[in-house]
């Protein structure tokens, strides 16, 4: 009874091939570091709202010591939970709200839609890419403005279609989303929604996309140039072993590429030679701190200024972000 | 946009529709109204994928997920036809079940890649120029599908056996009287429309996505009902239908593609809301035909 | 002997609390029309479909021709020369007449092939069929040609026909008593079954008389009279109708050129209808089937909405009026259709109760429906007309078809209509009940009500009704008294002709 | 031979002793399957059925959960059986759920932060008029087109599943939630937060207005002459119009007393156990629903026992997947078992098993 208990609550199926199969395999992780010493619990496809604050309750009356709550959506019930059960401790994944006993984790997965975006404006010879959108969020709109910048860095005349799909994770629109965006003349797609389908429309049309979530390595080299990864495995060795140390305390953090929350997959396919130096680089930059992706100067959709020669973004709007810059064509759906 | 490469998106965005369909028409031709679909496509999908995966087969994986979508399909024909349960409320219960049982069956499959259905560029007619790709460079999928419309239409249309189908979905009574077998005729009916469903499911499953993951129907087999509807019981329509849908929901993609200024919400609910639209042109029509014992249960009380 | 077609020898059939046929025996000779008679529930079509192979027998056997003759399903019956036409006919609405025929024979030939036969088929027996049109738009009469074009394509040895006349005209009874003459003489056999006794009087060669299940005798229908059948087949002697109605007095319902469109697909619009009847009176309204009997009704009843000015009551113009509005005025209406139209199958009795006579009875008050006083009505109801049956709370499906029509004709009559409009009143129903059906309506008039009764059945219109009127193709003929006719002139104006002077000179 | 043979009456005995038989065939079945997934069979039954009304640790919490969850269930399914008793198959609850929710909300956050103790009255008629106004639809175009309302209601469902995207992530969104979606929380605004009546009993208004549902139907099924003209119309809708009933009202009717409840359902849960407008609103209650009312046999009490029983499913579900690591979906296919062996079983209501006998053919 001593060992600490740890909750994971997903909001997918463990084997979704996507977000919750990855904050499962990085739990895995976390128990095969900690061995004995911890015992962890799990639950998969908890809906957000209501049941998720049952499932919650219900953790906690089990024992668990620390939940992760690893999806958007259960921020208010894991805050509403927290509160009746102070004694134990919260960790949710990208929520803004914190407590006493409630830590917000997430991650500048905008850092890695630096690099794909960058490799996508490169490798483009239609000088289109397309995007396929999850829903119109802060996070998604940071992706869709992180690889735009990038894309034009790499080459101007680079245009970005985006298209909303109102869902996360439905493999067949995600392919048919692909498809259109390769008929009207896209050749590479980034995609923010979790499946691994825009990569096989991708590969059979002979376009480029990118791993999202995982590393996809199945479609190296080719279509698969390079991979937006999430890992949060040394977050959560580390948040467990404050736990066992009882070191834990509250906190936000937003961790990227430098944290290791955010992983870039290995370059493949023919990316040129100069175009993977330069992301490299970048890379390396992003970790160390030497580049933000959003740094001046930059404008708004509208073109009016945003960030001035040099200024570098906030946190604070960067989290809320809600505009495209300029360049981006087509309006934020609401 | 190409006209050339929307034709080609929207056959291979229809097809699973598109088969899940003409075998629900046969189905309800013979009287039944199994709201199932759903669930045996996904059956099918779990199964299609399984097996291709397994035998490195795409075509056995197709015609495992035809066979596990076709016994699925008999446990609700054993329900409805044998122990008299209500068509509405035991398809439904079918669809909850096919649902349960693959994302059991697919837990192990998540994330691995199927053997990939090779296009079947039919020689001559490939090299037309503008049609030759539009039409004649598909996956052999897609040219099963038209030819088993074209199949049910000559079945019901002109032999005798689909006359006797028909009968016994026009009026059980009569058809018990004259001797014919109601309830066998609706099994081996039902049977086939899982068989479809379950074609329709692994077409998702092996060559749309191409992958396993739960829940990917995504309601395809709810539309496949409503197309059924929707082309008053004829199988020509069926094949409108399907090519109606999946050529809304290319569209509308493709207008977000081309950035169009179209509100998202409406081009996202256009495939619905236009087959509600059509629903509706149809029935206002008077164009019914719908068979005269559609959802009635039988029992032969000798 | 010889000259024997089919023997049955002790077949028995039990149902779940009722032996449908017990030991029944009788012989079917070749080339003979043989009648089967019996109340209604007494097994005769039980019996029919044993020999036709849809119900299996529990008990007994039979021999065909010498051979013993068990068949176990109708193709075994097709495949011996054993052809039928139903009761309760099994064709399919929305196939076409060739289709329908198709699906009778054992080994049809191609559908273009099996069109040229019927058409020649039909001519030959008088009995024309377009064999294109779907079955749906024809006519009972029509219907049932195809029925019998379709067992005589197979050239049977047998041909049974259970209650094949209910649904024709005088005409049309006569041609096909000419063509079951003419099969006889090509030496099939038949087995006739009907209730109208002076039609097996004429046709029949030998009559077999079942109660109960049980075969009670035999007779050579020629030789004794309709009224000794009946007796035979009830068992004891019963009272045919004899009060006429009350003397004629104000005009209560009246229609003023009533026009309604066709109600679906395969029904009959109205066309000018106008009628009036009044307190103490019968009218009588023959016609075949299907030449708007339903549609009448359905007006009368406000099932359906009449144009304004079309129907009046008492001098008020209802037809705007919904059914729940007239029965509170009193005009009351009972349909063909028992089952699913008059009362609700799988409802019990005292829930049928409520449907026509919640207004009337005060069942329902404040929107709240009073069970008890339901029940006694229903009981009331079960108890006047001999309703055989349980108790109310049986649902209207268990009951027999004549008797549950005794409940519905007998819950408008116990309601105190002031108009009772009624459709094939004693439909199917046996001799026994339908001159008890009969002589409540006769009562009801006798008491000042107004009555419509629509029925195909002549000999009761004859019996009942004070003034005749036909239909024809929605189409009402003058009302003329029922003293001034005579079976031709019916015939007349049933086929149309309405206009009787004119009917006199062509004739 | 086995054979089949129609009752004269639905039997009594019968219409109680299935639920319980199918209850345990599925427990037997569940259990094999359990087996067959590497899990104890019997602690698994017991964790499904027992341990949410027992288990000292969590029973405390799960009891009163248990009506939380099945609150919405037969609030929904109520409405619905008095469509199905009718013939009139509505299968989009889910989208007047949805709806429900979000007028309700819409109107209750136009006044935001108002403090009127009839705002949240307010906002509960704008559910169910939301809900109701979304069951009109599919009504309207039946009784003027004849469109079949299963498929028209079903299509409604993925249209307000997109209305409810854009609400949630455009025009409702919390001006405070940092460009997040999702409506502001209704927890945080006690003026109209529909919080449990008696502490811990997870009585909130939605349970209170479901038990009500529940007599009410009764009462309009089994004694109202509207609830008998909608059986009739079930049962022979040639004699409905023959009894005088229109057969255009009894759908207005009925798919406006459903589409009300489940408007209404959609209400009590955003303003209550959810607290707020998300994307993931639409949690299928309205599809669960549908299976609530044919376990209940579309009778008031049943639904009510029925409601009951999927909740228990659900909870003890969870507990099985958190005790023992069942997966997910077997607990899908579990229900969907029960809801088989109960339409199977159900066959012995209206019919009786005989072995026929043969002696000469
Ligand atoms: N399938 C059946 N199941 C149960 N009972 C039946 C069945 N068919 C007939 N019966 C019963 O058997 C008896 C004989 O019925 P049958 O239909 O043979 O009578 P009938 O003489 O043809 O009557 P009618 O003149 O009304 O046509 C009746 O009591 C009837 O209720
Ligand atoms: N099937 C029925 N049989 C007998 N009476 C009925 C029936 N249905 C309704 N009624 C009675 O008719 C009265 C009016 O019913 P209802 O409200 O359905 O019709 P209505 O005349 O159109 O009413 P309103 O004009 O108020 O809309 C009720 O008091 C009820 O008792
Ligand atoms: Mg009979
Ligand atoms: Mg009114």
């Amino acid at each position: 009874q001593d060992v600490p208990k740890v909750g994971f609550v997903y909001v997918g199926p463990v084997n979704d091939g996507g977000w919750s199969q990855h904050h499962h395999e990085s739990a895995m992780k976390m128990k095969e570091h900690f061995g004995d010493q911890i015992e962890i619990v799990e639950q998969e496809s908890v809906p957000e709202g209501a049941d998720a604050e049952r499932v919650l309750t219900q953790m906690a009356l089990s024992g668990a010591d620390l939940i992760f709550t690893t999806s958007f959506g259960y921020m208010d019930p894991t805050i509403n939970v927290a509160e009746k059960f102070p004694d134990v401790k919260f960790e949710h994944a990208t929520g803004y709200k914190t407590a006493d006993n409630v830590s917000a984790y997430s991650a500048r997965f905008y850092e890695g839609r630096a690099i794909t975006g960058y490799l996508a404006g490169a490798m483009t010879e239609t000088n289109k890419i397309g995007y396929i959108g999850s829903f119109p969020i802060p996070e998604v709109i940071r992706g869709i403005n992180s690889s735009y910048l990038h894309a034009a860095q790499a080459n101007p005349e680079v245009e970005i279609a985006v298209v909303w799909l109102n869902t996360w994770f439905d493999p067949a629109k995600e392919a048919d989303a692909t498809q259109a965006l390769l008929d009207q003349g896209a050749d590479v797609v980034l995609a923010h929604t979790d499946s691994t389908a825009p990569l096989s429309v991708l590969e059979k049309a002979g376009a480029y996309g990118f791993g999202q979530a995982a590393d996809m390595a199945e479609y190296k080299p080719e279509p698969r140039l390079s991979s937006i990864i999430d890992d949060w495995a040394p977050y959560y060795i580390d948040r467990v072993q404050a736990l066992i140390d009882g070191s834990w305390e509250s906190h936000n953090v937003w961790q990227g590429i430098g944290d290791g929350m955010v992983g870039i997959g290995e370059f493949t396919g023919p990316i040129p030679d100069d175009v993977l130096s330069h992301v490299t680089q970048m890379k390396e930059d992003i970790a160390s701190g030497a580049y933000h992706p959003f740094t001046g100067p930059i404008n708004k959709q509208d073109g009016s200024a945003w960030l001035a020669e040099g200024e570098v973004a906030d946190d604070g709007v960067l989290a809320g972000m809600d505009f495209y810059v300029e360049g981006v064509t087509g309006e934020i759906p609401n | 946009m190409d006209p050339v490469l929307l034709v080609v998106s929207i056959m291979v965005s229809a097809t699973p529709i598109l088969l899940a369909a003409i075998g629900e028409m046969v189905v309800e031709k013979s009287g039944v109204l199994n709201l199932g679909v759903e669930g045996m496509m996904i059956t099918g999908a779990v199964m299609g994928f399984a097996i291709a995966v397994g035998t490195g087969s795409p075509l056995l994986g197709f015609a495992g997920a035809a066979v596990a979508g076709a016994a699925l399909s008999l446990c609700f024909g054993v329900l409805t036809q044998y122990l008299l349960s209500n068509q509405v409320a035991t398809g439904l219960g079918l669809t909850l079940v096919g649902l349960g049982l693959s994302a059991l069956i697919g837990s192990n499959y998540e994330g691995q890649r199927a053997p990939s259905l090779g296009r079947l560029d039919i020689p001559l007619l490939g090299d037309i120029p503008v049609l030759g790709r539009m039409l004649f460079s598909h996956d052999v999928m897609v040219y099963a599908s038209l030819a088993l419309v074209a199949a049910v239409w000559a079945f019901l249309r002109l032999t005798r056996a689909g006359l006797i189908l028909r009968a016994v979905g026009e009026d059980h009574e009569s058809a018990h009287a004259l001797g014919y077998k109601v309830v066998r005729i609706r099994l081996a009916a039902i049977a086939f429309g899982g068989a479809c469903a379950g074609l329709g499911g692994a077409y998702v499953s092996l060559v749309r996505v191409p992958q396993w993951t739960e829940g990917m129907t995504a309601g395809a087999g709810w539309i496949a009902l409503a197309i059924v509807v929707f082309a008053s019981w004829r199988a020509l329509g069926v094949l409108i239908g399907a090519y109606l849908f999946g050529g809304v929901t290319v569209i509308q993609l493709n207008l977000q593609a081309a950035g169009t200024t179209l509100p998202v919400e409406i081009l996202s609910m256009s495939p619905y809301l236009i087959t509600i639209l059509v629903l509706v042109i149809i029935s206002a029509r008077g164009v019914h035909g719908a068979p005269g014992s559609l959802g009635r249960s039988f029992h032969a009380s000798s | 002997m010889d000259d024997t077609l089919l023997r049955l020898r002790g077949l028995t059939k039990a149902y779940p609390g009722v032996v449908a046929n017990d030991d029944v025996s009788f012989d079917i000779g070749a080339s003979e029309i043989h009648a089967l008679l019996g109340e209604n529930g007494a097994g005769k079509s039980t019996l029919v479909k044993m020999i036709f192979g849809l119900v299996q027998p529990d008990k007994g056997e039979m021999v065909l021709e010498g051979k013993p003759y068990a068949p176990s399903k109708p193709s075994d019956a097709r495949q011996s020369g054993v052809a039928m036409v139903f009761q309760h006919f099994s064709l399919f609405n929305a196939l076409d007449v060739a289709e329908n025929v198709a699906l009778g024979m054992e080994t049809p030939p191609p559908l273009r092939d099996l069109a040229r036969q019927i058409r020649e088929v039909s001519e030959a027996y008088g009995l024309p069929l377009d064999p294109r049109r779907t079955v749906g738009t024809l006519s009972a009469g029509e219907r049932q040609r195809v029925e019998i074009i379709r067992c005589l394509l197979q050239e049977p040895r047998l041909l049974i026909m259970d209650e094949p006349t209910s649904v024709l005209t005088p005409q049309e009874v006569e041609i096909l008593f000419q063509t079951l003459l003419k099969l006889k003489s090509e030496g099939t056999s038949i087995l006739y079954i009907s209730h109208k006794l002076e039609e097996i009087r004429t046709l029949c060669d030998e009559a077999t008389i079942l109660r109960l299940g049980k075969n009670v005798g035999t007779c050579t229908p020629r030789d004794v009279t309709a009224r000794q059948m009946a007796e035979m087949m009830v068992g004891s002697s019963f009272a045919a109708p004899e009060v006429r109605g009350g003397e004629a007095g104000d005009v209560l319902l009246e229609c003023r050129a009533l026009e309604l469109p066709a109600p679906g697909a395969f029904g009959t619009p109205l066309r000018e209808l106008s009628l009036e009847v009044r307190s103490g009176e019968v009218l009588g309204i023959g016609g075949v089937a299907g030449n708007g009997q339903d549609e009448l009704l359905s007006a009368l009843s406000g099932e359906r909405l009449a144009p304004a000015g079309a129907i009046w009551f008492k001098g008020e113009d209802i037809s705007r009026k919904g059914p729940v509005a007239r029965r509170a005025l009193g005009v009351l209406s009972a349909p063909e259709e028992r089952l699913g139209h008059a009362a609700a199958p799988n409802m019990s009795l005292t829930e049928n109760a409520v449907l026509t006579a919640a207004r009337r009875k005060e069942l329902v008050s404040g929107g709240f429906i009073d069970w008890a006083a339901a029940k006694g009505f229903a009981e009331e109801v079960i108890a006047r007309f001999d309703v055989r049956t349980p108790g109310p709370g049986v649902a209207a499906r268990a009951l027999s078809g004549g008797n549950l029509q005794k409940y519905v004709v007998g819950r408008e009559i116990l309601q105190d209509p002031s108009v009772l409009v009624v459709n094939q009143p004693t439909w199917g129903v046996d001799a026994a009940a339908a001159a008890a059906i009969r002589q409540a309506l006769l009562d009801l008039a006798g008491q000042g009500a107004a009555i419509i009764c629509i029925s195909q059945d002549l000999d009761e219109l004859m019996e009942v009704s004070d003034r005749f009127a036909a239909l024809n193709e929605g189409r009402l003929s003058r009302a003329v008294p029922v003293a001034e006719l005579d079976i031709e002139k019916i015939g007349l104006m049933m086929g149309g002709a309405h206009d009787m002077e004119v009917a006199h000179a062509a004739g | 031979m086995i054979r089949l043979e129609r009752r004269p009456e639905p039997s009594r005995l019968w219409t109680g002793v299935t639920p319980v038989l199918a209850v345990l065939l599925t427990m037997i079945v569940g259990g094999i399957m359990f087996a067959a997934l590497g899990k104890p069979p019997l602690e698994a039954i017991r964790t499904i059925f027992w341990d949410p009304l027992f288990h000292p640790q969590f029973a405390g919490y799960s009891r009163p959960q248990l009506l939380v969850k099945a609150g919405p269930l037969i609030l929904i399914a109520i409405g619905l059986s008095i469509g199905f008793r009718a013939g009139i198959w509505n299968i989009g609850a889910e989208g007047q759920y949805i709806m429900g929710a979000v007028c309700g909300a819409a109107v209750g956050l136009a006044f935001y932060p108002a403090d009127s103790a009839l705002l949240f009255p307010l906002m509960v008629v704008a559910g169910a008029l939301g809900g109701w106004a979304w069951a009109m639809i599919p009504a309207v175009l039946r009784t003027k087109f004849g469109t079949n309302e299963i498929l028209v209601s079903l299509m409604l469902v993925y249209v307000a599943e997109n209305i409810l995207a854009s609400a949630s992530s455009g025009w409702l969104r919390n001006p405070e939630g940092q460009g997040f979606p999702g409506s502001r929380n209704f927890k945080q605004w006690p003026a109209v937060f529909n919080d449990e009546l008696v502490a811990g009993t997870g009585m909130h208004w939605g349970v209170v207005a479901a038990f009500i549902a529940v007599i009410a139907a009764y009462v309009l099924m089994a004694r109202h002459i509207q609830g008998y003209n909608v059986r009739l119309t079930g049962e022979a809708p040639r004699a409905a119009r023959f009894a005088g009933v229109s057969p255009v009202r009894i759908v207005f009717l009925c798919l406006g007393i459903s589409g009300a409840l489940a408007g209404a359902a959609g209400l009590f849960e955003v303003t209550g156990p959810a607290g707020q407008v998300s994307i993931d609103f639409g949690s299928g209650y309205g599809f669960t629903a549908i299976i609530v009312a044919f376990l209940g046999r579309l009778n008031p009490f049943g639904i009510l026992l029925a409601g009951l029983l999927m909740a228990l499913t659900y909870i003890g579900g969870e507990l099985a997947q958190l005790m023992l690591g069942l997966p997910g979906a077997s607990i899908q296919l579990f229900q969907g078992m029960l809801l088989f062996f109960l339409l199977a079983t159900d066959v012995f209501t209206n019919y009786r098993l005989r072995f026929a006998r043969r002696e000469t053919a």
